[in-house]
């Protein structure tokens, strides 16, 4: 099994050189991207094929650190983030079949792309650190090629560089958090590692480096920083990727250490890990409401559904090291079904901004509108996957927030009084981000796809290729099927929450109508299947009833609004407008929101402005007085570069006197 | 044959809900009319308005888009469903385990996203203004209505309806404090979901202050009808919820014979009445506040909701 | 007879005085490479066949390794220097004279290291560095520009004090050993010393590990001995820079183990483990920081060197077998990137005509091999996989957070700060829209690459002779 | 018995007075003076070291001696005389400390050598123990010397009597091989220097080679 998914990976890793070699050719794009496709895909059916039934394989060959090799492992967990990862790869790839054509600058993409795709999979398969590591950081190299792959433009350069060094800065902590783990005599394997116990102690200080580790690249707040100038800086695909698998690569990397690595949580640990999952939700999406390019928004996005994966591992925590494995169970498969679920629509939402990208050359959505009518298809899949991040049924999204919400009301039964308060209150945190999200999407979906184009490059936009539209559909039918089919998903869960937990949710497939039933039916169930069918039914009921017995009559007229003439595009509500009351409400605390407007005198002929300033807090909390005090420090030792010979003399003569000294007494 | 009669209970339920959505609105405008010293319109206005609009031609702006045209359908179906889904008359319905509350609530709250989006999609701005400020109001009502589900849920141990109505008839569940904060915050909710006084003014053509009526704006005919019956919809289904968790008495257990389900009918419609005239009485006594007034107002029910909720181990009765 | 030992002593010191005759500068850069391959392929015999060494030369596990470095560094940097050298003579900053003058030093460079490493007596290895530290001198200061000269100047003084107080240290080292082992030579050959080790008086040898630390230290480059590193890589000729950079400073850094080896054989002497993790940890953050000012593109690169010799003495002072593995290893990746990285600067220098760092731009768009080979250059020692350098940074700090947590997180950060830097100058370097003129470079990237490729597999796979030596050795440095 | 007790006390006498013309060196305002003040302390090391020479019964350290005698105490003297004269570098020994903190430093560099050394437990004998701190003392006084003083000639002269402080410790460190080499090897080094003096026309520091040189700071100041 695990030999298998290796050679997959090699395979992703020979496509590289050839790419180089490749790349002045037309059709490399299509050759690289169609083998990367198949690749991906045969990765997924030895993913599926592992979590059904084949047993857990691993191998060790002769790499990576001499005397320890390198070890990989293919259980259940890898199975699934496999899965994860490779079915993002295989739409990207399949998407990037019709994209890649339009790239400006293959040569430097081509050559990254399947080695990011590999190093996904390593860090998944990796069965010791220092080969987890490796991957980890290969991954993040990488992907910082792909992100500088347009490298004109100034701003991608600097996402790049706050995305290498905050890579770097995760990199370090989870090195340190190894450190601690394998002990002084250096046994990085995981397997030694499940042996060795730790006292609650260094296990809290392990799980706080791994939090911000792991928590750097899967962007929890306020370690977020790099993730929504990396993510749209990237050709869409790669964004999608980077947005919809690798920060699941790295949920990945907390799910080991912490459930799998670090043997049995103490209570406490859960704390953290909600509160800091509550905050990252919330403020994820007010971030997103507040932007108007469109693939920035996706990427913020990207924040809230991190926070809400760790809400669910949180709870997962906590009824773990409260010995309540049933509902453990349910916590951890929600988190887990939501990894899987965002992996999906949010890539097939990037795909969409970048169909749009393509059609427009335009991100931010103040210069867009109107598209449905240009681009009905790819207009209709991204609503599909705005309905499904909204967290709306019949949708998936939808499904792994309501198990979460039916992990936290299981929360009462805690006996740690700390928790039973925390629970409810990043619950509420949970509902609040939720709506706002349906907000957010709203707005990235009405302004950009709705109403009127506000640019030319909106009214002659066209609409994008059948592979991008393939994927999409893919992905968009994937999102309908997790939705209505919710149970066939939670049982493909069972293996892993089995390994890591020691049960698993109840069988779901067995039940009637396809119900789902986290606990017992007089607690709570839920059947998308139906409520789908049910809204179809009686909607399209209505419609016959209504055109037969009643008028089916259409007359097009200009549009009403409350009477006044036709007014231009520019009338309508933009991206800013929109979002204007949610500022209003929440941004004036969180973003030190404020409105300037001038209005001119009566009579006086210039125009009036109006501008909003956001502050970014946080940036200027954490991350300026870290860059300011760089530049501080570097300028003040810059002197010893310019003393005179004599006074490095003294330099070494006092060095001397000093060691002599210290001799001496 | 239980199943068909299950299946008969259940379509009786759907169009028994979809003949007393407008019936309910009628009587809250006649209460209103009368408390104001009015006539007011006959108690069947509302359905001759629905007919009426049903036989008009619909006026479509030129660029509405396809989208346009479905959501009135797709708006309609989501909140007939739901509330087809609460225990009106009768507890344990054949479908009842389909969708818990949350489950309602989320769709109550898709039904509002695609009404959102069609506010956006002709493109005129007092379009813009209703979505933008509908979803503010949403983003802040939907948690409060979550906390009070979970302060239900865990005093009842589930977020079924039928079983919380179950339970909460079988008197198991004394008076509680987090019941009535729950109780108050739930209606807070209901009065800003469903655009009322003090919220919005269903009736206003003040273009600048109403939310849902503007951003409904270019509906017009078939469509606008649908999109009325829902929002009646929407308020049955709102008076249901309270009916059935905080005044269940008289519903009809699932065992329960023809008597017992006429029973619950003649009661639920009773409670409508009561909640028609309590709702006028209420809208009548006060005045609609300003649009940036309203985040305080479900500020106020979310931190109700989450009250309730803490309240409940206080009370540590669980 | 000539077995290896003396072939790597032989082999250069013939080839020097035979440049010295030689007018023909294109003959003599092409029997440099002849003779530099020579010398590799004989050092590279030693693994073959062990001599058995004297007095005066000796060869075990811990100089074999450094022996093949140094010559295959030698090896493939000459051939860099051919193609280098030529361009310069065309532009003129070189006279034909000066050449022959500079391939006859550059073979007595190759002899003084290779003495320096098998000497197997103190004495003659203080004499072959200081050999060493002269011909450099001169090479710095061949381009006879007034930086040049000055940069020669300094390093030349520095240097000179700083081999001073070496030769004060060792003299101790003798003093300490005389009344164990006896006057005479004895008392300075290496594996006698080992042997009586434990028995020398402590206080002596403490005081002589001091001025060693130091005299040899300003060698290596630790901050604040360093100040002669930074201008002589960036005025003298780059294969002199890469020489410098890649051998010189581990040269010196073996005799300072040396030295360690013997305090660590006696319990009574101070452990010379703290004063090496301090001054590693300055060195490495000082240069970190000062990489961030840099406009000179050599320059700044030697300061990287400086940060990475400050890990390396970090991982020896820290000790234990993980640590001791970890600094040879970082020692070997550091000497062949940083060559392959100033072999590429010194072909971007000459296709832009200058090093300042403002007057570069977008060199992945102009001049693709040479731009990502300086990208991968850069991306190796900033110690990111899979690369080789990611390895022993992996086992430094790891093993050192499982003993001294803070140590590590200084050492990290010193390593963040570092890549910060690094990569704040190659975005402008390698990125962006191509500024400056931009010549075409004829130059053979073959020794670039080579080492890049080495570093690579070595990131990924390490043969196992190689594994055992360093093993070894780190067991041996304690 | 008795010569060893003379021999011990005439090599302490020697090593002594080297450590006392270190500080007169130190002393000094006048380039000429610290000239014919360092004459006089390779004179010194050279009769030193001709005395260890003939008590240790090593012949090849009377080469040393002699190498001191000839190409310390007269060539580089008199080669520095001239250099000041055809540079027209002036008289005056501009110092950074003054003379006096100067001699305070000094004295607590040569009770820190003495300290350092003494600690050396008695099985070194006596004489190396002396001999050692003495050098000591003398190498430190040459850096001091080096960083106190702004005239290049006069660091010259503070390299020189560090190295001298070397020369000392090596020939007192009884049947250390290589002393001549190493001895030759510095006055090499030394030559270097003095060379490089005269021809980079080093008139008043030791730093610049050229003024210029140093205004630009190779495009590197801000």
């Amino acid at each position: 099994m695990v030999i298998s998914a290796l050679s997959g990976v090699m395979a992703l890793l020979l496509l590289s050189p050839i790419a180089v070699l490749l790349v002045a050719s037309q059709r490399a794009s299509t050759l690289i991207y169609a083998s990367c496709l198949i690749v991906t895909l045969l990765l997924t059916a030895v993913g599926g094929e592992c979590l059904f039934g084949q047993p857990t394989s691993s191998i060790s060959l002769p790499l990576g650190l001499p005397w320890l090799g390198a070890h990989f492992r293919l259980d259940a967990l890898s199975a699934f983030f496999i899965i994860v990862v490779n079915i993002g790869g295989a739409t990207a790839s399949l998407f990037a079949i019709g994209y890649g054509e339009r790239e400006s600058s293959p040569q430097r993409v081509l050559p990254f792309y399947p080695a990011y795709l590999a190093g996904m999979n390593l860090v998944v398969l990796a069965d010791d650190a220092f080969s987890f590591l490796l991957a980890w950081e290969f991954m993040s190299l990488t992907s910082w090629a792909l992100v500088v792959a347009h490298h004109q433009e100034r701003e991608n350069l600097q996402a790049g560089y706050v995305y290498l060094l905050m890579a770097g800065f995760g990199t370090l902590v989870l090195l340190f958090a190894f450190g601690l783990l394998a002990g002084n005599n250096g046994n990085y394997l995981f397997e030694s590692i499940r042996t060795a116990h730790l006292n609650a102690g260094v296990g809290a200080i392990v799980l706080v480096l791994v939090l911000l580790g792991a928590g750097s690249k899967a962007g929890i707040v306020p370690l977020h920083a790099w993730l929504p100038l990396a993510h749209p800086a990237a050709p869409s695909h790669v964004s999608a990727l980077m947005s919809g698998v690798m920060t699941k690569v790295a949920v990945y990397g907390f799910v080991r250490i912490v459930f799998d690595l670090l043997g049995m949580p103490a209570w406490w640990w859960s704390i953290p890990v909600l509160a800091i999952g509550g905050i990252t939700a919330v403020m994820g999406v007010l971030y997103a409401l507040m932007q108007h390019d469109l693939k920035r928004l996706l990427a913020y996005h990207t924040v809230e559904n991190i926070g809400i994966i760790f809400i669910g591992l949180g709870l997962a925590l906590a009824f773990k090291a409260h010995g309540m494995a049933v509902a453990a169970a349910l916590a951890l498969t929600a988190g887990l079904l939501h990894v899987f679920n965002h992996s999906v629509f949010k890539s097939l939402l990037f795909f969409g901004a970048g169909a749009v990208l393509n059609a427009t050359g335009e991100r931010d959505m103040e210069h867009l509108g109107g598209l449905i009518h240009r681009m009905p298809q790819t207009a209709f899949v991204f609503l599909v996957g705005c309905v499904a991040i909204s967290a709306l049924p019949p949708f998936n999204g939808f499904v792994s927030e309501w198990l979460t919400f039916q992990a936290i009301l299981l929360s009462p039964q805690l006996p740690s009084w700390g928790l039973k308060f925390l629970v409810p209150a990043v619950g509420a945190l949970l509902a609040l981000s939720a709506a706002l999200a349906a907000a957010c999407f709203v707005k990235a979906f009405g302004v950009s796809f709705l109403g009127r184009a506000r640019t030319a490059a909106a009214t002659q936009a066209q609409e994008t290729d059948s592979n991008s539209l393939a994927a999409m559909y893919f992905l968009s039918a994937v999102c309908l099927v997790a939705g209505v089919l919710p149970g066939i998903f939670i049982d493909m869960l069972a293996p892993v929450t089995n390994t890591l937990i020691g049960t698993s949710m109840p069988h779901q497939a067995g039940l009637d109508w396809l119900t789902i039933v986290p606990v017992a039916e007089s607690r709570s169930s839920y059947n998308g299947l139906l409520v789908f069918v049910f809204v179809a039914m009686s909607g399209s009921i209505a419609a016959f009833a209504i055109h037969r017995l009643a008028s089916d009559k259409i007359r097009r007229g200009p549009a009403w609004d409350c009477g006044y003439p036709d007014s231009s595009p520019i009338t309508q509500y933009t991206a800013s407008s929109f979002a204007q009351p949610i500022r209003r409400v929440y941004g004036t605390s969180v973003f030190h929101a404020r409105e300037i407007g001038d209005m001119p005198p009566p009579g006086a002929t210039r125009p009036a402005h109006f501008t909003v300033q956001l502050r970014d807090l946080i940036w200027e909390a954490a991350y300026a007085p870290i860059g300011a005090f760089v530049e501080y420090a570097a300028t003040r030792l810059n002197v010893l570069q310019f003393l005179t010979i004599r006074r490095y003399l003294t330099l070494v003569f006092s060095v001397l006197v000093l060691l002599l000294l210290v001799l001496a007494i | 044959m239980s199943v068909i009669r299950d299946f008969a209970l259940q379509g009786t339920q759907m169009l028994l809900v979809l003949f007393l959505a407008p019936l309910f609105i009628g009587i809250v405008r006649v209460v209103k009319a009368r408390l104001l010293r009015r006539q007011g319109p006959p108690l069947i206005q509302p359905y001759r308005d629905l007919a009426r609009l049903m036989r008009k031609e619909v006026v479509l702006a030129h660029n509405a888009s396809w989208l346009f045209r479905v959501i009135p359908y797709v708006v309609f179906a989501g909140t007939w469903v739901a509330v087809s889904l609460v225990p009106t008359f009768r507890t344990g319905l054949l479908f009842s385990w389909t969708a818990d509350l949350i489950a309602l609530i989320a769709l109550l709250a898709s039904a509002r996203f695609f009404l959102a989006l069609a506010g956006l999609d002709v493109g005129t701005s007092f379009g813009g203004i209703g979505s933008s400020r509908e979803v503010m109001i949403a983003s802040l009502a939907e948690p409060a209505m979550l906390m009070i589900v979970f302060t239900l849920a865990l005093v009842v141990g589930s977020t079924q309806l039928s079983v919380m109505a179950a339970h909460m008839t079988s008197g198991a569940v004394g008076l509680r404090v987090s019941l009535g904060l729950a109780l108050l915050a739930l209606i807070m909710v209901s009065i800003a979901e469903n655009a009322r006084i003090p919220i919005d003014n269903p009736t206003t053509h003040l273009e600048l202050t109403m939310v849902h009526e503007a951003m409904v704006l270019e509906y017009s005919g078939r469509h606008l009808a649908l999109i009325d019956l829902a929002s009646e919809l929407k308020l049955l289904f709102y008076v249901s919820v309270i009916a059935c968790l905080f005044v269940p008495w008289g519903i009809a257990p699932p065992d329960g014979g023809i008597g017992a389900i006429a029973v619950g009918m003649a009661s639920y419609v009773a409670k409508l009445a009561v909640g028609g005239v309590l709702l006028a009485a209420f809208e009548t006594s006060i005045a609609k506040m300003r649009v940036f007034r309203v985040p305080a107002f479900l500020g106020a029910a979310l931190m109700l909701g989450l009250l309730g909720t803490l309240l409940l181990f206080v009370s540590g009765s669980l | 007879m000539i077995d290896g030992l003396t072939g790597v002593l032989i082999i250069p010191i013939v080839a020097a005085t035979l440049f010295t005759l030689l007018p023909r500068y294109r003959l003599t850069a092409r029997l440099n490479i002849v003779a530099a391959f020579l010398t590799f392929v004989t050092a590279s015999s030693l693994f073959v066949v062990e001599p058995r060494s004297g007095p005066y030369l000796l060869v075990d596990d811990l100089n074999k390794v450094f022996i093949v470095l140094t010559t295959f560094v030698g090896f493939t940097t000459s051939v860099f220097s051919a193609s280098y050298i030529g361009h310069e003579i065309e532009n003129g900053r070189l006279t034909p004279a000066s050449v022959r003058f500079y391939h006859a030093m550059y073979q007595v460079l190759m002899f003084a290291m290779n003495l320096a490493l098998v000497a197997n007596n103190i004495g003659l290895m203080w004499v072959a560095i200081e050999v060493a530290t002269l011909t450099t001198v001169l090479m710095v200061g061949i381009y006879r520009t007034h930086e040049a000269l000055e940069a020669a100047w300094k390093y030349f003084i520095l240097g000179s004090v700083g081999i001073a107080l070496a030769l004060f240290g060792t003299i101790l080292v003798y003093m300490a050993a005389r009344p164990v082992i006896g006057e005479g030579i004895d008392a300075m050959v290496w594996s006698t010393l080992v042997k009586h080790a434990s028995q020398f008086d402590p206080a002596l040898l403490n005081v002589a590990f001091v001025f060693l630390l130091l005299g040899y230290g300003t060698k290596v480059g630790l901050a604040p001995l360093h100040a002669w590193l930074p201008d002589a890589h960036a005025e003298g000729p780059t294969p002199i820079s890469a020489v410098l950079s890649g051998l010189l400073l581990n040269v010196a850094l073996y005799a300072l183990l040396r030295f360690k080896m013997l305090l660590a054989l006696n319990p009574a002497a101070i452990a010379p483990g703290p004063l090496m993790v301090i001054m590693g940890l300055i060195s490495c953050l000082f240069a970190a920081f000062m990489l961030y000012r840099r406009r000179d593109i050599k320059r700044m690169f030697a300061y990287s060197s400086i940060e990475h010799m400050g890990i390396i003495v970090f991982a020896f002072g820290m000790g234990g077998v993980l640590a001791n593995f970890a600094g040879l290893l970082h020692m070997t990746m550091h000497s062949l990137t940083k060559s392959a990285i100033f072999f590429a600067v010194g072909h971007i220098a000459q296709v832009k005509g200058t090093q300042k760092i403002a007057d570069m731009g977008g060199l992945t768009v102009t001049n693709p091999l040479l731009g990502w080979g300086l990208v991968l250059g850069v991306v190796a020692i900033a110690g990111l996989p899979p690369l080789g350098i990611f390895m022993s940074e992996f086992l430094v700090v790891s093993s050192t957070f499982a003993r001294e947590p803070w140590l590590a997180i200084i050492l990290a950060l010193g390593i963040l700060v570092a890549l910060g830097g690094l990569f704040l100058r190659l975005n402008s370097i390698a990125f962006g829209a191509p500024r400056g003129p931009t010549a075409k470079a004829e130059a053979s990237y073959v020794p670039m690459f080579l080492h890049l490729a080495l570093v690579f597999i070595a990131g990924i796979y390490m043969p196992a002779p190689l594994v055992k030596g360093f093993e070894n050795v780190a067991r041996l440095l304690g | 018995m008795l010569r060893g007790n003379l021999s011990f006390d005439i090599a302490h006498l020697l090593a002594g007075s080297l450590v006392l013309l270190s500080f007169m060196q130190l002393y000094q305002y006048r380039l000429y003076a610290l000239l014919n003040v360092y004459a006089l302390h390779a004179l010194v090391l050279a009769a030193s070291v001709g005395w260890q020479a003939f008590i240790q019964g090593a012949p090849h350290l009377y080469v040393t001696a002699v190498i001191a005698l000839v190409f310390k105490a007269i060539i580089i003297p008199t080669a520095l005389h001239r250099i000041i004269v055809r540079l027209g570098i002036h008289r005056e020994i501009e110092t950074v400390v003054g003379v006096g903190p100067t001699m305070l430093l000094g004295m607590g560099l040569v009770a820190l050598s003495m300290v350092v050394m003494l600690r050396v437990t008695a099985a070194a004998d006596p004489l190396a123990r002396e001999d050692l701190a003495f050098a000591l003392a003398v190498v430190l006084l040459g850096l001091l010397m080096m960083v106190t003083r702004r005239n290049a000639v006069s660091q010259v002269v503070g390299f020189m009597s560090l190295e001298n402080g070397l020369v000392l410790a090596a020939t007192g460190a009884k049947g250390m091989p290589l002393v001549v080499e190493i001895s030759v090897a510095f006055s090499v080094l030394i030559a270097f220097i003095v060379i490089g003096i005269f021809l980079f026309r080093i008139r008043e520091r030791f730093d610049t080679v050229d003024i210029q040189a140093l205004d630009r700071f190779r495009g590197e100041r801000q």
